[in-house]
């Protein structure tokens, strides 16, 4: 009785290990891809949006392999909320930056003037930068739900999601 | 487009639609949930919507079942209906 | 015949009916609150899925991302060789705002269950009545 | 209550079955939603952006303020979940 | 900068809100005052734009530089400057006001609850500045997130009152967004401008008419329209006061606004009186929704609930205006608009500065209370005379004109309905003021175990009181003015 407990803790370590160490070897490629979802959005199905909940996914990977406190380590709850602001406040900021330099809001083709490039070119450079807003925003947003909902808003006590 | 193919899919798409909010096992429904999405992602890429099938699949069938899971795991798991 | 030709050439509009309605009675006929959501879940799908439909083109559309694009910016494009792109953009946005709204609902039920701790509406409004009897 | 559900449900598909009657074929290339706004874009969004994935191309710059809309909404969500779940100490 | 007024007004909310979370995580204290400056920056940029459409008219404002069916455009007319006039106005009273009753109710989640604040006003205000019909889908989301949100942290009953909001909300969102499907299907195009110029030659459609039916009835949800009610009164009852006052006072008016716009923009006025008989449909369930909002508000002890069965009335009159058909009916519906805005402004508001001194909404707590919280209690006597229709007051001049509309369309029905309903506001009220002016005391009070000796409320809540308590004396003497510089020009061809 005994022994089949130690037993079965001991196989749980174990798997617990190859989960770990499984996930510390494919986080870093899930967010090179999340990272290449989002840069590629122009050529290939893709997007700030898909991009950025990639990015979430690994974090989310990360809280279910280890914990809420090894991820925090990573991205802590200050940076997690100056991030969903920030990836907003980029697009805005892209939008407005085009109002000061006279054109409409968000009207991504006057930025040839501060661009080295053409107003096409311009405008995909716009597209590519308001993506990278979305995907911040995205991936701060989905893994900030997804902590206050696993933990039900007590992330101090490091309980496993 | 194979005809046949989306009709058997949105076939399977509406029992696993029926299936999730019948089934009496919180977490059974919210994996049925996930197939469902899954589902109807193969049915829009094979509609050439691939971007929002992308988007669904990282979203429908993964980030919204984590959150659901999630859930559950702080509440209860069984229900009367 | 003609009735059945009239049916197929529609078939993915009835089935976005069918699956709209699953969703919908789930939402307003069942007592659990996390079978509310599944059943917006699907309801909101199932508008997502009649979007996409309207986009599909028959006769060899493919997706539409430009091919061999890189260089032949000049050239005219066919537009029957492309799918709507329009509904997807739509939808895209759909997509997001279905997932605020459940995880706005998932929020909700949470501090539901933890105030009643228990997620059946039925239960809810028992406790509800007898606080107020006291 | 379920036999009002059922009422309400029977209802919007007879409504949603009256509508659909109408409605061009599934996949008709000739439909006004094929025909009248979305050519434009599918021919003029690779010259006017250099962006080959047309619905990027829609997305973040013909109809870049849905997506601002989009984001906003995302952001909404966040910050509705840390107001009613985080528990501050 | 005045040519960008109209992108900006939505804008500067939606960047304020971006940075108070920020701000919040370090100085919660400065989330109040940069709330209320940007609300003050929102109401400047309202009154340019109102002036700019008097003087110059229509503003089409294009987003991205893309011509309208293929872009998004903004159209402000003379209806939508009017109504983002008063929904900023109202927006910034409350940020003032809500000050001392955040600080009481939520005092840790101050900032959230002002970024949420900001957008819940920049998404109504995105609602009603959008030419677009998608876009106005994304921002009623936007505004409808942070309104379920916001009454979530309300009393004890809040969470299952949100709840219960969440899933009408959707289903109403939803139906839109279907109704949007369904004209976009039919015509190919999302701009409202575009639409109302394709649908003519399709309304024998029974796409169309799918269209108009789903896109109605969504927002029928929304804005609690008398079936479809059963959601508002507990959400509204249950909210913080400050929540309340602003979520009842444009939330439904919005709504209603979109019903405007989807009756006699999107489609032709013809469609809905001669084609499709929604109109006469409406007025009658107009007519009950007042009815029945007065006849449950007469039975209610909760001061909050029985304002709130009062707005599912109010919601009847501006719909019954909208649905005679003529231009009497139609200006008093909009005049109604604003004046409801007004008068259920204040009267939440002036509950909530009870509420936050005695902790109680129970209208027996009020007897009495006018020597303890006399401007206060003026506010709500002025309130509830507008809402009854007594002369002076705002509420007066809509009914007058509601009326008249109805007399003018041969509708006898109405306007007998819209005078029975007024009666029964008026037993109501009447009720309530004698309470107040020679009720006896609350037991709890004589008998000493009323905690503190109750006293007049907070300057940062009294202000806004009366604010908009002069607001509803003074839009009634300016009535006149106001229906001859924008509400004629609001009233569509035809009419």
């Amino acid at each position: 009785m005994h022994d089949a407990a130690k037993e079965s803790k001991m196989i749980r370590d174990f798997e617990n290990i190859i989960i770990k160490t499984v996930c510390r070897a494919i986080i870093p490629f899930i967010q090179l891809y999340g990272l290449y979802v989002i840069a590629h959005g122009h050529y290939s199905p893709g997007g700030g949006f898909q991009g950025g909940c990639i990015l979430a996914a690994s974090f989310i990977l990360m809280v279910l392999a280890y914990d809420i406190k090894e991820m925090k380590k990573r991205m802590s709850e200050k940076i997690n909320t100056i991030l969903c602001s920030t990836g907003v406040i980029i697009y805005t900021g892209i939008g407005l930056l085009c109002v000061i330099l006279g054109a409409n809001f968000l009207d991504y083709g006057i930025l040839e003037i501060i661009l080295p490039a053409d107003a096409e070119h311009s405008r995909s450079l716009g597209i590519l930068g308001v993506e990278i807003g979305v995907g911040f925003t995205v991936m701060a947003v989905m893994v900030s739900i997804f902590l206050n909902i696993a933990s039900a808003g007590e992330h101090e006590d490091g309980e496993q999601g | 487009m194979i005809w046949q193919l989306d009709f058997i899919l949105l076939v399977i798409v509406v029992i696993c639609a029926i299936a999730a909010i019948s089934v009496k096992d919180l977490l059974s429904s919210a994996i049925l949930l996930g197939a469902y999405s899954f589902l109807l992602c193969l049915l829009w890429t094979e509609m050439g919507a691939v971007d929002v099938a992308f988007t669904e699949a990282t979203v429908g069938a993964g980030i919204s079942t984590a959150f659901f899971i999630g859930a559950i795991y702080h509440t209860s798991r069984r229900t009367k209906d | 015949m003609e009735a059945m030709d009239y049916i197929i050439s529609k078939y993915n509009y009835w089935m976005y009916i069918i699956l709209m309605m699953i969703g919908f009675y789930a939402m307003i006929a069942k007592k659990n609150l996390v079978k509310k959501i599944v059943g917006m879940n699907i309801f909101q799908t199932a508008i997502i899925l009649f979007f996409i439909s309207t986009a599909s083109k028959k006769g060899g559309a493919s997706i539409p991302i430009i091919q061999n694009g890189h260089g032949s910016a000049t050239d005219i494009i066919n537009t029957a060789h492309y799918v709507n792109p329009l509904p997807h953009v739509l939808m895209l946005t759909a997509i997001v705002v279905m997932v605020s709204t459940f995880g706005v609902a998932i929020a909700l039920l949470l501090m539901l269950y933890k105030k009643y701790n228990t997620l059946e509406e039925d239960e809810i409004i028992s406790i509800l009545k007898t606080e107020n009897g006291k | 209550m379920k036999v009002l559900a059922l009422i309400a449900v029977l209802l919007t598909t007879a409504m949603l079955g009256y509508a659909t009657l109408d409605m061009p074929g599934w996949g008709d290339p000739s439909s006004p939603a094929s025909t009248h706004v979305s050519p434009v874009y599918i021919q003029e969004a690779y010259k006017k952006t250099a962006t080959p994935n047309i619905v990027t191309a829609v997305l973040a710059d013909y109809r870049s303020y849905d997506t601002l809309g989009e984001t906003v909404v995302i952001f909404t969500a966040g910050v509705v979940c840390m107001m009613l779940l985080r528990k501050v100490k | 900068m005045t040519e960008n007024a109209a992108a900006l007004i939505i804008l500067v909310p939606l960047m304020a809100s971006f940075i108070n979370l920020v701000v919040g995580l370090r100085w919660k204290e400065v989330c109040y005052p940069l709330t209320v400056a940007t609300l003050g920056a929102t109401v400047l940029l309202s009154f340019s734009i109102i002036q700019t459409v008097i003087s110059k008219g229509t503003i089409t404002y294009e987003f991205a530089g893309w011509a309208p069916p293929w872009g998004i455009a903004y159209v402000i007319d003379h209806l939508n400057a009017f109504m983002l006039a008063i929904v900023s106005f109202i927006g910034l009273v409350v940020s003032v006001y809500s000050k001392k009753s955040i600080e009481k109710d939520l005092p840790k989640k101050t900032a959230h609850f002002y970024t949420l604040f900001l957008l819940l006003v920049a998404g109504l205000l995105g609602i009603l500045a959008t030419g677009d019909a998608f876009n106005l889908f994304v921002f009623l989301e936007i505004s409808s997130l942070a309104g379920y949100a916001l009454i979530a942290v309300g009393d004890d009953r809040a969470p299952l009152a949100s709840f219960n909001y969440v899933i009408m909300g959707t289903i109403g969102a939803c139906f839109y967004l279907l109704g949007v499907g369904y004209l976009y299907i039919a015509t190919g195009s999302l701009n409202m401008a575009d639409l109302a110029g394709l649908l003519p030659n399709l309304y024998g459609s029974k796409v169309v008419l799918g269209a108009f039916a789903f896109m109605i009835v969504g927002v029928a949800i929304k804005i609690a329209f008398f079936p479809l009610h059963k959601w508002l009164p507990d959400a509204y009852t249950h909210a913080p006061s400050a929540v309340s006052a602003f979520v009842s006072s444009t939330m439904t008016k919005v709504g209603a606004y979109v019903m405007i716009r989807i009756m006699f923009t999107v489609f032709e006025p013809q469609f809905s009186t001669e084609i499709l008989p929604a109109s006469a449909m409406l007025g009658w369930l107009a007519v009950a929704a007042m009815l029945y909002g007065c006849v449950r508000a007469i039975a209610q002890t909760d001061a909050k609930r029985m304002l709130s069965y009062i707005i599912i009335a109010e919601v009847g009159y501006i719909v019954m205006g909208v649905s005679v058909g003529n231009r009497m009916g139609f200006t008093g519906a909009v005049l109604h608009i604003l004046n409801d805005a007004f008068m259920m402004a204040c009267l939440f508001l002036a509950v909530g500065a009870v509420e936050y001194k005695t902790g109680t909404r129970s209208l027996n707590s009020f007897g009495n209370l006018y020597k303890k919280m006399p401007v206060t209690m003026a506010a709500i006597t002025i309130g509830g005379l507008s809402i009854v229709g007594i002369p002076p007051t705002a509420g007066f001049f809509s009914k007058w004109y509601l009326v008249l509309g109805a007399i003018g369309a041969g509708q006898w029905v109405f306007a007998a309905a819209l005078l029975i309903s007024s009666l029964l506001t008026a037993v109501i009220f009447f009720k309530i003021l004698v309470n107040i002016y020679f009720g006896p005391q609350p037991a709890a009070d004589l008998q000493g175990n009323g905690a503190a000796v109750i006293s007049e409320a907070p300057v940062s809540m009294l202000f806004p009181i009366s604010i908009m308590a002069a607001g509803v004396l003074s839009l009634g003497f300016l009535s006149g003015k106001i229906i001859s510089s924008v509400i004629q020009f609001t009233v569509p061809g035809g009419f």
